[in-house]
């Protein structure tokens, strides 16, 4: 027989000032099955959550119902304080009295009434919880993490360095990601690759880091602590384990006019190429697509030219498979090509933010020195646009990317500092510097170098002879104005890396309109995902600087290592259940479960002899949500927490109203 | 198909030398364009800087004339009448509530059925260029064209949906076909001051000196225009501009529809060149045998 | 100037609405890029520069925004709208304005656009159809510069370019219908 | 008679009646987004009562149904916009499932302002409100449920837009029919063979189960072969003989392509033999199935009779004309002719029995914890086991008509399942019985699919 007790909370004045708190008390005593029902000022507070314990106690209850705010505010706290006497934590359900009655109903009688349904639901719920126990699931305490920028790089070092293994996979032949283009970095102006390349350096040397670069994420199976990784090595056409990387290929390469990649196009490199000096490892690649001995069957200077002989045009991809236990994404961004207004055309000296990093960085393809791409001579006027694309729900992207007012206030100091003559304009809506020593920063670019900071966008740009004409506006002083200027830098739109969102899918994690991967919750749960066992760095989640970037890697390792402290997996135990005798084995739940948690059990005898096979969820891959007991048509699955049984009873509840 | 020619109000006064050349260009070509019977004026801007909806309602009763008349598109030469029309026409199809109110106005369904089309694009699209260079008797090889296309031929983009709103180059294609060559310039699609040029006749003599400044500068010999608004402020103001900047251009500001007419074989006076300020004949006279 | 008051009271909040009704445009939706100003071809002759219109708007300082001449130099020419990051069409306020200003009173005195419209107007009551000539004329004779581009004229005339005698379409009641009918329908509904 | 209505009324004081809405909605989103309008203070009308399930994908439509049959007089369904699914795809899979059962509704003759969908999310407290708003003020215009009895009786059942029209003389096979079963028994090729036998009344066959190649001569074949012997076709079948041989007509083959998709048996265990037909017999009369067959030989098959099939000619519109003529009624005449329909059932399930596709060894009709359908033969319980049983068939009925003709009540079983094929052919691109290697289509889905229907 069910003892249920009711405790309906005042929220101070929040409930009790449109609902009748007392009379509805009263009211929820008398609902079949309801053996205390009380009513108090704070139910969440330490005496609050004391009366329900001493309730459960004294009159021996076996299920409770909190009639209060949203479950999702305060669900863990009454089920923490209902074990604590001894219950189920599952046995606790909530009635949000609150976000969905009062605060929304300003009748009196109204919301009085149908506080007193919301409750009459739940009781009717909770009579017929079950109690549920954690699922226990083993684990290979070994993790991966995709992308070798410094978001999976600091990932990587932090899991190693506490004693896991890792397996790092990065899409280019080099790690590093955009980390090792940046020139300084805002805004201490540390040299980037002077802080980057140690690290690099150490993931290569860590014993615990199994490091594949040139090489993507094919396939993932199995779920948390359980997970085997497909991995795709793509042909090098070089021999890595006799290559010394003596650069001897890349001389002789006859193909030496293509687009640098690295240096987002400012710079040339060969079909064999090492993408950069420092690169990690320090192994050449050949680009087929434009390699002459793929396009045309001959060539082969580059073999000719190898002192060890490890130019293999005939390698192949090959798949290696790796298990692990928990996954961090941190596949990073992009950054938008500089030619999305038509109001700004398309002109060689128009270019992104990227694009002059690599005409400041020491090791870009102009040593440093910032010249235009039309002709080679250095600017003597720059103009600066932030926002280029960014905050522009109407043809850019609507959010803020977030790094560019900050990279464009280093952009024009460094500029400033190599062409000390040089005029920078910097055309801004607002300034966003809300990190350590940022604002300071921003002021000294304005203040002490003399960037001349402009509030407002920029209408139109057009060629006019060796220059380009910059139409803009300063709202500030409400005028349009035009500057004439050698090079113009736009700061375009963070976007995330292409093939993100096809990863995101391979892993189950979902992800917003523009491709960003989307944390479990934004407050409270920023790095992980709603798939158990993946986590996110950097800005694959959405755009942020480096420090923000490097501490959300600690972050992820710091949840890895958690995840791996336990022995066994413990997992919210909502999940589905076969009943094996009702199974008709259509595996139609197969079909749409997003996490393909349902496998085929083989029902044998005494004797062994294979009886039937029938679906099995694995309560592992299992994440609750229910798809399959709603596709099963024999409603042989149901899912515990949210059953058929529980809500048809909150259904019956409902009449009359 | 059959459509109907809007002249609108210019056409029949400063801008006449557009209506000759435009009908003698589709004569040449055997287009028809017959007068839409009985129009009455678009509006312009000062209908809809009045009121919404009675500028709509100006728009549609053309439209519905045309649909009267059982016409299947409405062809228009004046840029500025142009977008008004298909600005009623996109309207009212993408706003019940204001199709409902035009409704009330014309006591009458709104006639969506009638499509609005510009003479370039019928020229582009329904008689296509390479038709149009097979017509050509005299080339203009030689001749320099800063194609001007101005505001309301190509914006609001969602609404025209004529062209790349910040390069069009329709004009350019047409004339290319009649062997023309076009400069590219930064001031296609700028501004010249439409109707400011009663009212702050300063601001539009700003405007034009910045326009024929980029034209001569990208090395044109001659500026096509397609709206009799442009051509007049271009045209009609060039002594203006001299007497207030000290700046002296001589450059012709013509219609596009005279150029085409011109490489299809037709004379000055047929093309109306006698008719503006800055007489283009010197110019043109290469082409014209 | 308003004051914050002004800017916060009813009044304010109610005109920011029937100009958001009726040019509808979202104003609340302007952050201020300024790209509209940026790229406006008369924003060098207003004092109030097309965003700053806008932000005039959003505090609902009615007085201030209905008797500021950029209101009439709005040339409509849309380049604005073709590359305003929220979509809004900039111009439609700016009729709005113009609507307002005319209704309430404030652009009697104009002897610029608002002249010239009321006359437009008056000739396509007239005639159906706009008469240059005449339009020009009575446009000089009301805004009391009569010698305006009065070297113009006949040579016009001398090319053909103007007709003595207005045209009037066949359909001249039908478009008087327009207008009594549209002033019915408004009218009845401020 | 029951004098229960397809929704059961309220007896409302229409004074000061209150719309009763009930709304299903995902944890993650929608619930999320109720929160929101409560933490803005977004004041809306309290006619609503929230069920909170984890995901719009476990709203299941017998949720929806009991809720009607609890007096709800509207029912809103809302979940994740499409990409926010915090299981990523489980609004895609239930967006399928509403679109079905947004159209069964409809055809039905609820009233749409009654079942209503949308998407909000966690951020759109605004949205909920309005929603919420929106759909109360559409259920105080319909007003509340309306019996339907009386002026149901005087419709007709059947559309007379097709006159019945007379059977083909058969096709003579039953030689080349016999030989093939002896041969495929005598070589060991099957361990069974399913065809037609003489039944005990004239003009009716049974199925016959041959299993020695001596029992041959009792296979027949003529006009009167209507059932779809993939009924048969079950586990327990393969289990008690092993391999088994298989008569189909090309409608009954279709139903062997269902029961491969859905693994109920494996491609090797059956061995299809194919014969030809030209049209079989129901009342008297060509069965109406075949009016719009537009094959003679079955598409999926391992051997195939040999005849010569004459050219006749598909120019019937069979029931898509019906499916024109009810839904030509206004939603109260059909609400009214499907409750005249309903109120016959006897609840006697032969529809279920014949179904080749009803293969569950526990049908939830026959649960009672918790009971899906009410067992006693009353309008609840008649109209919920009738949904239940058009909404399990959608994107998996063939068209086989014998749910139709073994009805002892002639209900139009046939309408519901064409309406819904029709449905899944529109939207989702997707015909039963085709392709064995395809999922059926409420299995999957399509970034792309319509949500129109969605707020």
């Amino acid at each position: 027989m069910a003892r249920i007790g009711v405790f309906i909370c005042h929220c101070g004045e929040n409930i009790a000032r449109n609902v009748d708190v007392d009379r509805v008390a009263e009211a929820a005593a008398q609902i079949p099955g309801v053996a205390h029902a009380e009513s108090y000022r704070y139910m969440c507070s330490d005496p609050g959550q004391r009366k329900i314990r001493e309730a459960i106690v004294a009159q021996g209850l076996t299920g409770i119902v909190v009639a209060a705010c949203s479950p999702h505010m305060h669900e863990n706290t009454f089920q923490n304080a209902v074990e604590g006497a001894g219950l189920n934590r599952y046995l606790c359900e909530m009635a949000n009295l609150r976000e969905h009655c009062s605060w929304v109903h300003s009748d009196r009688e109204e919301a009085t009434s149908k506080a007193l349904e919301l409750i009459a639901i739940m009781v009717e719920k909770v009579k017929r919880n079950q109690p549920l126990a954690p699922i226990r699931v083993p684990m290979t305490k070994r993790a991966l993490v995709i992308g070798g920028g410094i978001a999976g790089i600091q990932a990587a070092l932090d899991i190693a360095n506490a004693g896991r293994d890792v397996v790092l996979v990065e899409r280019e032949p080099s790690i590093g990601g955009h980390m090792a283009q940046l020139s300084e970095t805002f805004p201490t102006l540390d040299c980037s690759q002077c802080i980057m390349t140690p690290r690099m350096v150490e993931v290569k040397n860590h014993p615990r880091i199994q490091l594949y670069t040139y090489a993507e994420v094919e396939a993932v199976d199995g779920y948390v602590g359980n997970f085997t990784v497909t991995i795709r090595r793509r042909a090098r056409s070089v021999d890595e384990s006799k290559c010394t990387g003596c650069g001897a290929c890349t001389q002789r390469c006859p193909q030496k006019k293509i687009a640098s990649e690295f240096d987002a196009g400012m710079g040339q490199r060969p079909a064999i190429f090492i993408p950069f000096a420092q690169a990690v490892p320090n192994l050449p690649v050949i680009d087929r697509t434009r390699c002459t001995m793929f396009l045309k069957g001959k060539c082969g200077l580059c073999a000719k030219a190898c002192p060890a002989g490890c130019i293999d045009y005939e390698q192949t991809d090959t798949l290696v498979t790796e298990e692990v236990g928990a996954i961090v994404m941190a596949t990073g961004f992009d950054v938008q090509p500089p030619t999305l207004y038509p109001e700004y055309g398309s002109d060689p000296d128009i270019i992104n933010g990227l694009q002059f990093e690599r005409l400041l960085s020491a090791s870009g393809p102009t040593a440093g020195e910032p010249r235009r791409p039309s002709n080679g001579e250095v600017p003597r006027s720059v103009v600066f646009v932030a926002c280029a694309g960014s905050r522009d729900p109407a043809r850019g992207v609507p959010y803020c990317s977030s790094i560019c007012c900050m990279y464009t206030a280093k952009h024009a100091l460094l500029y400033k500092h190599k062409v000390h003559d040089g005029q920078a304009y910097v055309f801004y809506m607002d300034i966003r510097a809300a990190g350590k020593n940022y604002d300071a920063f921003v002021h000294r670019v304005i203040a002490e170098e003399g960037a001349q900071y402009l509030r407002g966008r920029v209408s139109r740009i057009y060629r006019d002879g060796d220059q380009l004409v910059v139409r803009g506006a300063d709202t500030l002083s409400g005028t349009a104005l035009t500057i004439r200027a050698d090079l113009v830098v736009l700061a375009t739109a963070v976007t995330p890396r292409p093939g993100s969102d096809a990863l995101a899918q391979k892993l189950s994690v979902p992800y917003d309109a523009f491709g960003f991967a989307s944390e479990a919750h934004p407050k409270l749960r920023p790095v992980e995902t709603n798939t158990a066992g993946v986590f996110l760095a950097g800005t694959c989640q959405a755009p942020r600087d480096i420090p923000d970037t490097v501490a959300q890697a600690g972050g992820c390792a710091a949840k890895v290592l958690a995840l791996f402290s336990a022995d066994q997996l413990e997992r919210e135990p909502v999940v589905s259940r076969v009943n094996e005798a009702t199974c008709v084995a259509c595996f139609d739940c197969e079909r749409v479960c997003p996490f393909h948690a349902p496998e085929h059990r083989e029902l044998r005898n005494r004797a062994g002899d294979l009886l039937r096979v029938v679906s099995h969820i694995n309560e592992g891959v299992c994440a609750g949500c229910g798809l399959c007991v709603v596709t099963c048509r024999s409603h042989s699955i149901d899912l515990a927490g949210f059953s058929d049984e529980q809500t048809f009873a909150e259904i019956g509840a409902l009449a009359p109203f | 198909m059959s459509v109907a020619f809007y002249p609108g109000c210019s056409l029949h006064g400063t801008g006449n030398d557009y209506a000759q050349s435009a009908h003698a260009v589709c004569q040449r070509l055997g287009l028809d364009l017959t007068e839409l019977e009985g129009w009455t004026c678009c509006g312009s801007t000062p209908a809809h800087n009045t009121s919404a909806l009675l500028s709509v309602a100006l728009s549609a009763q053309n439209l519905r004339l045309a649909s009267d008349q059982q016409r299947d598109s409405l062809v228009v030469a004046c840029a500025a009448c142009f977008n008004r029309l298909r600005s009623a026409r996109h309207e009212m199809a993408h706003d019940e509530v204001l199709r409902g109110r035009v409704e009330h106005v014309l006591e009458a369904p709104a006639p969506l059925d009638v499509r609005v089309d510009h003479l370039l694009e019928l020229l582009l699209d329904t008689y296509g260029l390479d038709a149009l260079a097979a017509r050509v008797r005299r080339p203009l090889t030689g001749l320099k064209v800063a194609c001007y296309y101005g505001c309301l031929l190509v914006r609001p983009p969602e609404v025209m949906a004529f062209d790349d709103a910040e390069h069009p180059t329709s004009m350019d294609r047409v004339l290319a076909a009649c062997g023309a060559e076009t400069v590219d310039w930064p001031g296609k699609t700028e501004c010249c001051g439409a109707n400011l040029s009663l009212s702050r006749s300063d601001i539009v003599v700003s405007l034009v000196d910045r326009l024929l400044d980029q034209a001569k500068r990208a090395g044109a010999d001659v500026v096509a225009v397609a709206c009799p608004l442009c051509q007049a402020n271009l045209d009609v103001r060039q002594t203006d501009v001299t007497a207030q900047t000290g700046h002296r251009y001589d450059l012709p500001a013509v219609y596009f529809t005279q150029l085409v007419g011109l490489a299809l074989g037709a004379g000055a006076d047929e093309l109306g060149l006698d008719k503006s300020f800055v007489d283009s004949r010197p110019t043109l006279a290469g082409w014209l045998s | 100037m308003p004051t914050a008051s002004d800017i916060a009271s009813e009044a304010a909040l109610a005109f920011r609405a029937r100009i958001e009704h009726l040019s509808g445009q979202t104003v609340s939706s302007c952050y201020q890029c300024g790209k509209c100003t940026a790229g406006c071809p008369v924003a060098s002759e207003m004092d109030t520069d097309p965003a700053r219109v806008m932000r005039l708007v959003q505090l609902g300082a009615r007085e201030r925004v209905l008797r500021d001449e950029a209101i009439w130099l709005c040339a409509s020419c849309e380049t604005c709208v073709s590359r305003c990051p929220q979509a809004c069409r900039l111009p439609r306020v700016m009729d709005a304005l113009r609507a307002v200003a005319e209704q309430d009173g404030y652009a009697r005195d104009n002897r610029g656009a608002a002249l010239l419209n009321r006359l437009f107007l008056a000739q396509i009551r007239a005639f159906g159809r706009v008469h240059e000539m005449s339009l020009v004329a009575g446009f000089n004779l009301a805004s009391r510069r009569p010698l305006r581009d009065v070297t113009k004229g006949p040579s016009m005339m001398r090319k053909g370019k103007l007709h003595l005698l207005p045209q009037r379409s066949a359909n001249l009641p039908a478009v008087r219908r327009i207008f009594e009918r549209v002033q019915e329908l408004e009218g009845s509904e401020t | 008679m029951s004098t229960e209505t397809l929704l059961t009324p309220s007896a409302p004081d229409t004074a000061t009646w209150k719309p009763r809405l009930v709304a299903f909605v995902c944890n993650w989103c929608t619930y999320t987004g109720a929160d929101l309008a409560g933490t803005s203070r977004t004041e809306y009308p309290a006619n609503v009562r929230i069920v909170r399930l984890p995901c719009s994908g476990r709203i299941d439509p017998h949720f929806i149904i009991r809720a009607f049959e609890q007096g709800a007089d509207g029912v809103l369904v809302s979940g994740c916009h499409p990409g926010d699914c915090h299981y990523t795809a489980g609004n895609y899979h239930a967006r399928r499932k509403f679109m079905v059962l947004h159209a069964l509704a409809e055809f039905l003759g609820i009233e749409p302002e009654r079942l209503q969908f949308s998407w909000v999310s966690a951020a759109e407290g605004r949205k909920w409100a309005d929603v919420v708003s929106d759909v109360v003020a559409g259920l105080l215009r319909v007003g509340p449920v309306q019996p339907t009895w009386g002026g149901a009786g005087e419709l007709p059942v059947r559309s007379l837009s097709e006159p019945p029209r007379p059977v083909p003389e058969p096709l003579d096979v039953v030689g080349e029919l016999r030989a093939t079963a002896q041969r495929w028994l005598s070589d060991c090729r099957v361990d069974v063979f399913v065809g037609y036998g003489q039944g005990s009344l004239p003009g009716r066959l049974r199925p016959a189960f041959i299993t020695s190649p001596d029992e041959v001569d009792q296979l027949v074949w003529n006009e009167h072969a209507v059932n779809n012997l993939a009924t048969y076709l079950t586990r327990g079948l393969v289990k008690r003989h092993g391999r088994v041989g298989l008569l189909v007509k090309s409608c009954d083959a279709r139903a062997v392509v269902g029961l491969l998709q859905e693994r109920q048996i494996e491609r090797e265990q059956v061995t299809l033999l194919g014969v030809p037909c030209i049209g079989v017999e129901v009342d008297g009369a060509l069965a109406p199935k075949c009016h719009t067959c537009d094959s003679a030989w079955p598409a999926l098959v391992d051997e195939v009779l040999s005849a010569e099939v004459p050219l006749t000619p598909v120019d019937g519109e069979g029931l898509a004309a019906e499916i024109a003529w009810v839904e030509k009624m206004s939603p109260a005449q059909r609400r009214a002719w499907w409750q005249a329909q309903f109120d016959r059932c006897l609840r006697c399930y032969a529809c279920r029995a014949v179904c080749p596709l009803c293969y569950c060894s526990q049908c939830i009709a026959d649960q009672s914890r918790p009971q899906w359908v009410s067992k006693s033969s009353d309008g609840r319980g008649n109209l919920a086991w009738n949904l239940v049983r058009a909404f399990h068939l959608a994107g998996r009925c063939v068209g086989c008509g014998e749910c139709t003709r073994v009805c002892p009540s002639n209900i139009r079983l046939d309408l519901l399942n064409a309406k819904l094929a029709q449905v899944v052919r529109d939207e989702f691109g997707y015909v039963a019985g085709g392709d064995p290697d395809l999922p059926p289509p409420l299995t999957t889905y399509l970034l792309e699919d319509h949500e129109e229907f969605i707020r």
